[in-house]
C-alpha cells in the first residue's frame, strides 16, 4: 500500500528504514544525523542507515560521558551528544563577504550561498525547541541574519521522539520535552517492543508529508499510538535532572551579589565548552582577514563566548575580568535575561553543558543555591 | 529685599544653606564674630599651611581651590561659588589651610570667627550637633568629590 | 706573507649558531675548529626522571628541523626497552612520516639553503627571481613532505601524533589517499630536482670518507638496521658506544663522535647511499643512474645530487605505502602494564644521518639516564677534516674567497647545529 | 520603539550584505584635542546609510583594519555624517589618520537615539563627560530647533581638563544663548582657565529645572553617567526619565554577536540610550 | 602611488631549536609573496646577505640562556622598531627552563665530561624579561597561521586576531570530541591558549599546553579535577613542567603539584 501522508500516524517497519533515506534523497535532501564517531555520538552526513548508532546508547553525567553497547539493535537509542544542529545554520567559522580595493574606495563581494538542503535527521524535542530559539535570535530582530535564514529555509526537521533520558537532561522542567510538540517536518517514535522493530511516523508539514508519501507505509495501528505515548511518558519520568524554573528570572536579577557566585567561580575553568555545547548560544566574533597584498579582505565570523577575556574588551580592558562575573553573565542571560531579550527562556533542558563541562559544574545545582538566601553578614551587628 | 535695606549679616548667615533652619541663636553667636567681605579676582581667601581661623560662607562670585607644589603649575582642583563654602580647616586640627582658596571673579563672603565658632558648638553640644548634621555632609561631598577625581573617569 | 687573520662569525644557511676558527702558520693549516656557540640545552640532563611515554615529545624539542628524527629514535629505543614489537600498518606509517621529514627536510636544504651556493646567490628568495620555476618546485616538494607530516603528526613541527607503541591516532584510507595527488606530483618535481641539481657545477674533489649509516636487509634504512661502515664494520645498534664515542673539545658547545681509535668519520645521505644504493626504489636507482652517480659518491659537493635522489625514494616509498595501507585495528601496540629496570637504544636514519638514542628505565618506568648522539656531532669531525683539506688546497685564496668556500664545504653536509648541541662563525687566523 | 532601528537606507541599489560597510569619502578632518578627531564624510557613490537620529551610532571601517562603534555627532539630509573619534586602538588609529579624500567605510545608523519627543512640555537637563558631548551634540540641536517646545534647558559639560574640551568653539556659541543654560567644568586646570572646576556632578546644584518634569540625558564614561544619574534622582527626577547611553564591546551592531549584552539589553540594539531605571541594579553591581 | 621602502625584517635565534623560524621557511605558499612585501633583511637560516640595521620588524626565536645573549637581545631590541617574539622558548624560557627548577651544575656535568667549557646561566628566560616586547606568538612551535597574521597584521597596521581563548574553543570549533569528558585523558585544554588549532585532541590525546597557558586559566580548580581524573602529584608536576614551565601560571601549577602529598 502505498502511504499517503497525511492524516494520521503510519507505520514503517525497520527493515524498511532504508526507504527513509531514498526518500529524503529523492526529495533533494543531504542526510545529516548521529553516528558514532572518536567515543561519542555526534551529527555528522550519513551515506545510509548503517552509519547510525545502531545498538549504541550514552551514559552522562555531570563531566562525563560514555557510550555503552545497548542490549538490542535501536537505531535512536541514547540522548544527546556533545554535537548540536547549531552548526549546520550557524557554523563554527563563516565567511560573511569579501571587500576589495576599488581605485580610492572599495567594494563588497556577498558570499555565495551553499545550496545544500540538509535533512536533519533525529532532532530531539528539545532540539527543535532550540531551534526556536535560534530563530528568534537570528531572524527575530530587525535584522536578519542572511547566513542563517539562507540555511535555515533550506532545512528538513525530522524528530525521533526520545525513548530515554539522559542522565543530565531536564527537558521536562524547561517545557521542552520530551514529546515533540511542535517545529518538526517529520516525527519519528522509535518502538523496539512489543511487537516487530518499527517506526511511527507523523507529518506535521508539507515537506515532512512529501518525504512520507514516498514510503510504503501503513496505517498505523491504535495500539502503536498509545505505545508512542508511553515511551514519551516513561521518558519523561526518568529524567536525569530537575530545574525549579518558577520565578527564576527573578532570582537571578536578584542575586547578582550572591555568595554562591563565588563557589561556582572557583570551580569554573573559564573553558567556554558549556557554551560551544549549547544548542542556543549564539556569540559570535568577526575577524579582517586582509590577502597578504592588501588588495582584499575576507570579514570572518567565528563563534565565541561569554567566557573568553577578550569577550568584553572595551579600550583595551576586559569589562568584567574575573571568572565570577563571566559565569554569572552566562547563566544569568541563559536563564534570566533571555526572556527579556527573546521571550523565552534560552535553555531548553538539554543538559549538554553539564555533562560537557570538565569539572562538572551542574546549572540545575547551581540555581538551587541561588535559591538559599544568603546569610548576611550584617545583620546581627548593630543592636 | 531692595537696595535701599541689604540684608543684615544675620540674614545672610541664616539664609545661607550651611545655616538655614538651624537655632536663631547660633546663627546670632555666629554673626557676632563675623564679618561680610568683597574680594576682588586674584585675592587670596586662604593660603595653604597657614592657619586656618575663618569658615567662608560663599554669597556671590566664584573661588578657586588650588593646590601646588614647586615642581608643577598651581592646579585648581575645584571652584565654589554661591551658597557654597570654603574651609573647614579651622574646625580640625591642627587648625592649617589644606590649599589656597582664591577669588576667580569679584567675590562676596560672609567670614565667620573658627575659633569663636568652635568655641560656641563646644558649648551648646545640641547646637554642635545640629551644626555638624549640616557641616559633615559638606565633606563628605567634597571627599566624594575627590574620589570621583582619583578614578579619573575621563580615563580609557 | 707570515701572519693572516679571516673571521666569519656567524655561518649562514645551515640550522643552528656556529663559527668556524681556522689558524694558519706559516701556511700551513695548524687547526680547524668547528665552533658551536649555540648554548647547551642539557635535554640528557632533565630527561632525568621524566616518564619514558615522554620522550618522544621532549626529545622532539632537540631540533625544529628533524623532529621526527628523535620521535622515532626515542619510541624505538623505548620499544626495545620494554620489550615491544610494532609491525604492520603501525610500522609502515612511521616509515611514510620519516619519508615526509626526509622529503621537508632535504627539499629545504637542496633548494632553499644549498642550491644558491652553485648558482652564486646568497639565497633562495633572490634565486627565485631568476629561477621562479626551481624554487617554486622545491616549495611544491617541500610542501608535499609537510602535508605527509600534517596528516600523520598532526603539524609539521613536533608533531603531536607519534608515540611509543605507534600512533595516538591513525589517519583513515580516506585521509592517505587525499595526499595522493600531491605525493604523485612531488614525484616528477623530485625527479626534476635530480635532473636539475645533477647539472649544477661542482668542483672536481673527492674525500676519503669512512661512510657510516644503518644497513637492513631488504629496506633503504630509516628505522631500522644495523650498523655498518664502508670500511668493513657491521654491528648491532646496542653495540654502538663499544665502538663510537663522543669526546668533548673546549671550542664547541658540542660533543664530537669519533670512532675509538680511527677517528673521524661521516654520516649522512653520502653513507646511506654508498651503503645502501642497491636497495632504492626502481625509480631513484633510475634517476641516480641518469644523474651519473657511482655507487659510491666521495665528491661532498655532490651530496645535494644524492639528497635529491632521496627525495624521489622517499616519494615513492610513500606512495607504495600508501598503496598498500589498511588502517591496524588499534592506533599504538600497548606498553606493558608493569615494568622492571631495563635499557634500549636505538638508531634511525635522520635526514642528515644516524641519530643514536639510549635510555635507562628504572621500575617506574622513568628515565634514569640518557644518551643521545646527533647526526651532527658525528659529522663535525669529520667537517673540521674535510675543512682542513680545503684550506691546505686553497692557501693563495683570499680571505673572501676562502671564507665563502669553507661555508661552502660546511653545508655540503647540512650540519644541524640545533641537534649538535649537546655548531658556526668563521675565524681563519693566518701566522 | 523610540526609534526606527532599520539599518537599511541603502537606495536603489541590489540588497549589499546588512554587516557590510558603505565607501564614504572624507570631506574635512577637524583636530579637537591630541587625541580626537572630527571627521566630516559623505556618501561616495549613490549608496547611503539612512538619516542617523540623535544618539544613533555607526561602524565606522577603515579598510583592512576593521570596525569600530562611533556615535554620530551631526547628520545632514544630504547624507553628510560627523563623527568625532578619539585614537584608542588600531582602527580608531587608522580612523584618525584619514585624510579629505580618503575613504571610509560605513554601516548604520544603529540603535535607539534620544527620545527627544518623549522630553517635550519639561525641563531638560542635558550632562556629558568627555566624549560624550558628541553623541549629545544633535540632542542639544534637535531641543534647540524646537525650543518652545522645552522648558528650561541646563546642559553640563565636564571634561578632564581644559585641552579635553571637544567642539570648543561652538560651546561658545551655546553659552552665548540665553534660552540655554551651558555650563562647562572641568575636573581640575591650571590658572589659565577661568571656569569652573570639579567633577561634573558639582555643577547639578547649580541648575535650575523642576525635576518631577525634568527629562535628563547623560553621556560619558560610565562611571560619570552613574553618578550623575544618581546626583539627578536624589534632586528627584523620576529615574525613569533620566537616560543613560552606554558603551560596550561591539562588534555586529544588530544584536547578533552577544559581545554588548548589558543586564537584560543589547547596548548595540536596545540601547545605546537606556533607561536609568533599567540600568541600576547592574550599574551598582561590578562587572556585569 | 609613489614607491614605498619595503619594511625589513630581520629574525634572531637565541636558545632554541630552530623550529619556529623554520615556520617561516615553512610558509610554501606565502613566502615569495611575502618576500615581495617585506625586505629579508638579516634572516641567516635563509640568507647569507645581511642588511645592516635598523628593522622595522625583528622576529626572535629562543631564550635568553647566556650572559652573552642577555647583552645581544637588547641589541636586537635597540634596531627593532617593532619587536615580535615567536614560540615557547622566547615567551617563557621554553623546555630549557626545566634547568630552572634544578641544578645547572648537576645539570652540565650530566650532558658533558668536560663541564668547564660550557658557559652559562642559572636560568632560561624568555624575551620579555629583557626588553619590552610589542607581542608574543605563542607555541612550541608557532602556528603558521598566526605566524602569518602577525606579520600581516604588522603590514596592515591592524591588531592581529590572536586571542588568549582556551585550546577548548578551538577544539570545539574544529568539531573534535572532548577527550576528558568522552574519554577520561587528562587534557591541558581548558587552561591552555588556543592557536594551534586544538590539534592533539582531534589526534585524540590530550593537550600538553605547547601554547602555554589562557587569559585566565584557573589553576587550583584545574589541579583538583586533574586529580579526579587520577594524576598523581608528580605526573601533574611534570605536565605542567615541558614546553612552557616557567610560564607563571603553568609555574604555579607544577609547583602546586609539587606541594602536594604523594599519595591521595
Amino acid at each position: 500500500m502505498v502511504g499517503s501522508g497525511a492524516g494520521g500516524p503510519r507505520s514503517l517497519p525497520r527493515e524498511e528504514f532504508p526507504a527513509f533515506f531514498e526518500a529524503l534523497r529523492a526529495e533533494g535532501y543531504s542526510i545529516v544525523g548521529p553516528t558514532v564517531r572518536d567515543g561519542a555520538i555526534v551529527y555528522d552526513r550519513l551515506e545510509g542507515v548503517d552509519d547510525l548508532p545502531i545498538g549504541w546508547t550514552d551514559r552522562q553525567e555531570a563531566g562525563r560521558y560514555r557510550l555503552e553497547r545497548r542490549g538490542d539493535r535501536a537505531l535512536f537509542g541514547y540522548s544527546v551528544g556533545p554535537f548540536t544542529w547549531k552548526k549546520f545554520l550557524f557554523p563554527a567559522r563563516e565567511r560573511l563577504f569579501t571587500i576589495s580595493r576599488d581605485g580610492p574606495s572599495f567594494s563588497v563581494a556577498p558570499e555565495p550561498t551553499d545550496p545544500t538542503r540538509f535533512a536533519l535527521l533525529g532532532m530531539r524535542a528539545c532540539e527543535l525547541a532550540g531551534l526556536d530559539v535560534t530563530d528568534r535570535v537570528f531572524q527575530g530582530g530587525p535584522v536578519v541574519d542572511p547566513g542563517y535564514s539562507a540555511r535555515r529555509s533550506r532545512i528538513l526537521r525530522v524528530a525521533v521522539q526520545c525513548g530515554q533520558a539522559g542522565g543530565t537532561c531536564f527537558c521536562v522542567s524547561m517545557g521542552t520535552g520530551p514529546g515533540v510538540r511542535d517545529g518538526a517536518d517529520l516525527v519519528l517514535t522509535e518502538i523496539l517492543e512489543p511487537g516487530p522493530h518499527r517506526f511511527l511516523f507523523e507529518a506535521r508539514t508539507g515537506a515532512g508529508t512529501s518525504v512520507l508519501a514516498r514510503l510504503k507505509t501503513a496505517v498505523a495501528p491504535v495500539a502503536d499510538e498509545r505505545t508512542a505515548g508511553e515511551i514519551v511518558a516513561r521518558t519523561a519520568s526518568s529524567m536525569g535532572r530537575a530545574l525549579e524554573t518558577e520565578g527564576v528570572r527573578d532570582l537571578l536579577r536578584e542575586t547578582l551579589s550572591h555568595p554562591r557566585w563565588d563557589d561556582v567561580a572557583r570551580r569554573c575553568l573559564s573553558c567556554t565548552n558549556c557554551t560551544m555545547v549549547c544548542p542556543t548560544c549564539f556569540c559570535s566574533t568577526q575577524e579582517e582577514v586582509p590577502d597578504l597584498t592588501g588588495a582584499t579582505v575576507e570579514r570572518w565570523r567565528r563563534w565565541d563566548s561569554c567566557f573568553n577575556l577578550g569577550f568584553t574588551e572595551l579600550h583595551g580592558t576586559a569589562v568584567r575580568k574575573s571568572g565570577l562575573s563571566r559565569y554569572r553573565q552566562w547563566l544569568t542571560h541563559k536563564l534570566g535575561t533571555w526572556h527579556d531579550q527573546f521571550g523565552t527562556s534560552g535553555c531548553i533542558g538539554c543538559g549538554r553543558c553539564i555533562t560537557w563541562c570538565p569539572v562538572g559544574i551542574d546549572l540545575t545545582a547551581e540555581i538551587a543555591a541561588l535559591r538559599v538566601p544568603p546569610v548576611s553578614v550584617t545583620k546581627e551587628a548593630p543592636r | 529685599m531692595n537696595a535701599a535695606s541689604p540684608p543684615s549679616l544675620v540674614d545672610e548667615i541664616a539664609n545661607h544653606p550651611l545655616f538655614a533652619g538651624l537655632d536663631p541663636k547660633l546663627v546670632r553667636a555666629a554673626a557676632s564674630t563675623a564679618q561680610e567681605r568683597e574680594f576682588a579676582a586674584g585675592d587670596l581667601l586662604a593660603r595653604e599651611g597657614t592657619t586656618a581661623d575663618t569658615l567662608l560662607l560663599i554669597l556671590r562670585g566664584k573661588v578657586a581651590l588650588e593646590v601646588g607644589a614647586a615642581d608643577r603649575p598651581t592646579l585648581t582642583v575645584q571652584t565654589v561659588g554661591p551658597g557654597e563654602v570654603v574651609g573647614w580647616s579651622w574646625f580640625v586640627p591642627p587648625f592649617r589651610w589644606r590649599f589656597d582658596a582664591r577669588a576667580v571673579k569679584p567675590t562676596r563672603a560672609v567670614v565667620v570667627n573658627g575659633p569663636a565658632l568652635r568655641e560656641t558648638l563646644s558649648r551648646h553640644p545640641a547646637w554642635g550637633f545640629a551644626f555638624l548634621v549640616r557641616f559633615l555632609p559638606l565633606i563628605a561631598e567634597r571627599l566624594e568629590n575627590t574620589r570621583i577625581q582619583l578614578l579619573d573617569i575621563h580615563a580609557r | 706573507m707570515a701572519e693572516r687573520t679571516i673571521r666569519v662569525d656567524y655561518l649562514a644557511r645551515v640550522e643552528g649558531e656556529g663559527a668556524l676558527k681556522v689558524r694558519i702558520e706559516n701556511g700551513r693549516v695548524e687547526d680547524v675548529e668547528l665552533k658551536i656557540f649555540e648554548p647547551p640545552r642539557f635535554f640528557e640532563a632533565f630527561l632525568r626522571g621524566r616518564s619514558y611515554l615522554e620522550a618522544p615529545d621532549i626529545t622532539a624539542r632537540i631540533c625544529g628541523i628533524c623532529p621526527v628524527a628523535y620521535q622515532m629514535s626515542s619510541a624505538h629505543a623505548m620499544e626495545r626497552a620494554l620489550g615491544m614489537t610494532v609491525d604492520g600498518p603501525l610500522r609502515e606509517l612511521r616509515r611514510l612520516l620519516y619519508c615526509g621529514e626526509w622529503i621537508e627536510s632535504h627539499a629545504l636544504h637542496i633548494y632553499l639553503l644549498h642550491a644558491p651556493d652553485f648558482l652564486g646567490y646568497p639565497d633562495a628568495i633572490r634565486l627565485a627571481k631568476d629561477h621562479p620555476e626551481a624554487v617554486a618546485h622545491g616549495l611544491a616538494l617541500k610542501k608535499a613532505g609537510n602535508a605527509l607530516m600534517q596528516v600523520l603528526g598532526g603539524r609539521e613541527i613536533h608533531p603531536i601524533n607519534p608515540r611509543v607503541g605507534g600512533f595516538y591516532r591513525v589517519p583513515t584510507r580516506g585521509e592517505l589517499e587525499a595526499l595522493r595527488p600531491m605525493l604523485s606530483n612531488a614525484l616528477g618535481l623530485a625527479e626534476e630536482t635530480v635532473r636539475f641539481v645533477a647539472g649544477l657545477d661542482f668542483p672536481d674533489i673527492e674525500e676519503e670518507y669512512e661512510f657510516v649509516a644503518l644497513q637492513h636487509p631488504r629496506e633503504y634504512p630509516m628505522n631500522e638496521g644495523s650498523v655498518a661502515s664502508s670500511r668493513g664494520l657491521h654491528l648491532p645498534v646496542t653495540e654502538f658506544e663499544d665502538v663510537f664515542e663522543e669526546v668533548q673539545v673546549p671550542h664547541s658547545n658540542a660533543l664530537q663522535s669519533v670512532r675509538r681509535g680511527a677517528g673521524s668519520y661521516l654520516v649522512g645521505p653520502l653513507a646511506r647511499y654508498a651503503l645502501n644504493h642497491d636497495r632504492l626504489s626502481p625509480r631513484a636507482l633510475s634517476a641516480a643512474h641518469a644523474a651519473g652517480l657511482p655507487p659510491v659518491v666521495r665528491n661532498p659537493y655532490r651530496s645535494i645530487v644524492v639528497r635529491a635522489v632521496e627525495v624521489v625514494y622517499a616519494v615513492e616509498e610513500a606512495l607504495r605505502i600508501l598503496d598498500a595501507y589498511t588502517p591496524p585495528p588499534a592506533p599504538y601496540v600497548e606498553p606493558p602494564a608493569s615494568f622492571h629496570a631495563t635499557e634500549g637504544a636505538a638508531i634511525t636514519e635522520a635526514p642528515r644521518g644516524m641519530l643514536y638514542h639510549r635510555y635507562r628505565l628504572n621500575a617506574d618506568g622513568l628515565i634514569d639516564e640518557a644518551k643521545i648522539v646527533a647526526p651532527t656531532s658525528q659529522n663535525q669531525k669529520r667537517i673540521e677534516d674535510d675543512l682542513r683539506h680545503l684550506v691546505e688546497r686553497s692557501l693563495d685564496l683570499d680571505e673572501a674567497t676562502l671564507t665563502d668556500a669553507c661555508e661552502r664545504a660546511i653545508r655540503n653536509h647540512d650540519p644541524c647545529i640545533s641537534c649538535a648541541t649537546h655548531f658556526l662563525s668563521l675565524d681563519v687566523e693566518r701566522r | 520603539m523610540l526609534a526606527d532601528p532599520s539599518p537599511s537606507g541603502a537606495s536603489g541599489d541590489p540588497e549589499p550584505p546588512p554587516l557590510a560597510p558603505i565607501p564614504y569619502v572624507v570631506r574635512s578632518v577637524t583636530t579637537e584635542t591630541p587625541d580626537t578627531v572630527t571627521l566630516t564624510i559623505r556618501p561616495s557613490a549613490t549608496r547611503r546609510i539612512a538619516t542617523p537620529r540623535p544618539g544613533q551610532f555607526n561602524m565606522l571601517y577603515a579598510f583592512g583594519v576593521g570596525e569600530s562603534a562611533i556615535s554620530v555627532s551631526r547628520a545632514s539630509l544630504e547624507g553628510e555624517l560627523v563623527h568625532t573619534v578619539r585614537r584608542v586602538g588600531k582602527v580608531t588609529n587608522a580612523l584618525s589618520a584619514v585624510t579629505p579624500g580618503d575613504t571610509v567605510g560605513v554601516r548604520g545608523p544603529y540603535g535607539r537615539g534620544w527620545p527627544i519627543a518623549e522630553a517635550r512640555g519639561g525641563d531638560v537637563v542635558v550632562i556629558a563627560g568627555g566624549l560624550g558631548l558628541p553623541p549629545l551634540r544633535p540632542a542639544i540641536y534637535a531641543i534647540l530647533s524646537q525650543r518652545e517646545s522645552f522648558g528650561r534647558v541646563e546642559v553640563i559639560y565636564g571634561a578632564r581638563s581644559p585641552k579635553d574640551l571637544v567642539y570648543y568653539d561652538e560651546i561658545q556659541t551655546w553659552r552665548r544663548r540665553t534660552d540655554v543654560r551651558f555650563q562647562t567644568t572641568v575636573d581640575a586646570a591650571g590658572r589659565d582657565w577661568y571656569g569652573d572646576v570639579g567633577v561634573v556632578t558639582t555643577r547639578l546644584p547649580d541648575a535650575r529645572f523642576d525635576p518631577p518634569k525634568t527629562t535628563a540625558f547623560v553621556c560619558g564614561p560610565e562611571i560619570m553617567m552613574t553618578l550623575s544619574a544618581k546626583a539627578l534622582a536624589d534632586r528627584g527626577v523620576p529615574r525613569d526619565r533620566i537616560w543613560v547611553s552606554m558603551e560596550r564591546n561591539m562588534k555586529c551592531a544588530v544584536g547578533l554577536c552577544g559581545h554588548c549584552q548589558f543586564g537584560p539589553s543589547f547596548v548595540c540594539r536596545d540601547g545605546p540610550v537606556l533607561r536609568f531605571s533599567a540600568l541600576e541594579p547592574f550599574l551598582s553591581v561590578k562587572e556585569v | 602611488m609613489p614607491a614605498v621602502r619595503r619594511p625589513r625584517l630581520a629574525v634572531w635565534k637565541f636558545a632554541s631549536c630552530d623550529g619556529c623560524q623554520l615556520s617561516v621557511l615553512d610558509l610554501e605558499d606565502e613566502l615569495l609573496a611575502l618576500a615581495d612585501r617585506i625586505e629579508i633583511a638579516n634572516f641567516r637560516e635563509a640568507s647569507s646577505a645581511v642588511v645592516d640595521g635598523p628593522y622595522d620588524l625583528s622576529l626572535v626565536e629562543g631564550s635568553v640562556t647566556t650572559a652573552e645573549d642577555a647583552k645581544r637581545i637588547r641589541e636586537v631590541r635597540a634596531q627593532s622598531r617593532v619587536l615580535v617574539t615567536i614560540g615557547a622558548c622566547a615567551t617563557s624560557g621554553g623546555i630549557q627552563a626545566l634547568r630552572n627548577f634544578a641544578d645547572v651544575e648537576e645539570y652540565r656535568r650530566a650532558v658533558y665530561a668536560r663541564p668547564e667549557y660550557i658557559e652559562t646561566l642559572a636560568t632560561s628566560s624568555g624575551i620579555a624579561e629583557h626588553v619590552p616586547v610589542d607581542l608574543e606568538l605563542r607555541g612550541c612551535p608557532i602556528s603558521k597561521a598566526q605566524l602569518l597574521e602577525a606579520v600581516s597584521a604588522f603590514l596592515g597596521q591592524r591588531a592581529p586576531n590572536l586571542p588568549n581563548d582556551s585550546v577548548c574553543i578551538e577544539c570545539k570549533r574544529r568539531g573534535n570530541v572532548c577527550v576528558v569528558v568522552a574519554h577520561g585523558t587528562p587534557c591541558l585544554g581548558p587552561v591552555t591558549q588556543a592557536g594551534c588549532g586544538a590539534i592533539c585532541p582531534a589526534f585524540h590525546r590530550g593537550c600538553y599546553g605547547c601554547f602555554g597557558p589562557q587569559g585566565s586559566p584557573n589553576i587550583p580548580s584545574f589541579l583538583a579535577h586533574a586529580r579526579d581524573l587520577g594524576l598523581s602529584a608528580p605526573e601533574i608536576r611534570r605536565v605542567f613542567r615541558t614546553f612552557n614551565a616557567n610560564a607563571p601560571a603553568f609555574r604555579v601549577a607544577s609547583e602546586s603539584a609539587a606541594a602536594e602529598p604523594e599519595a591521595r
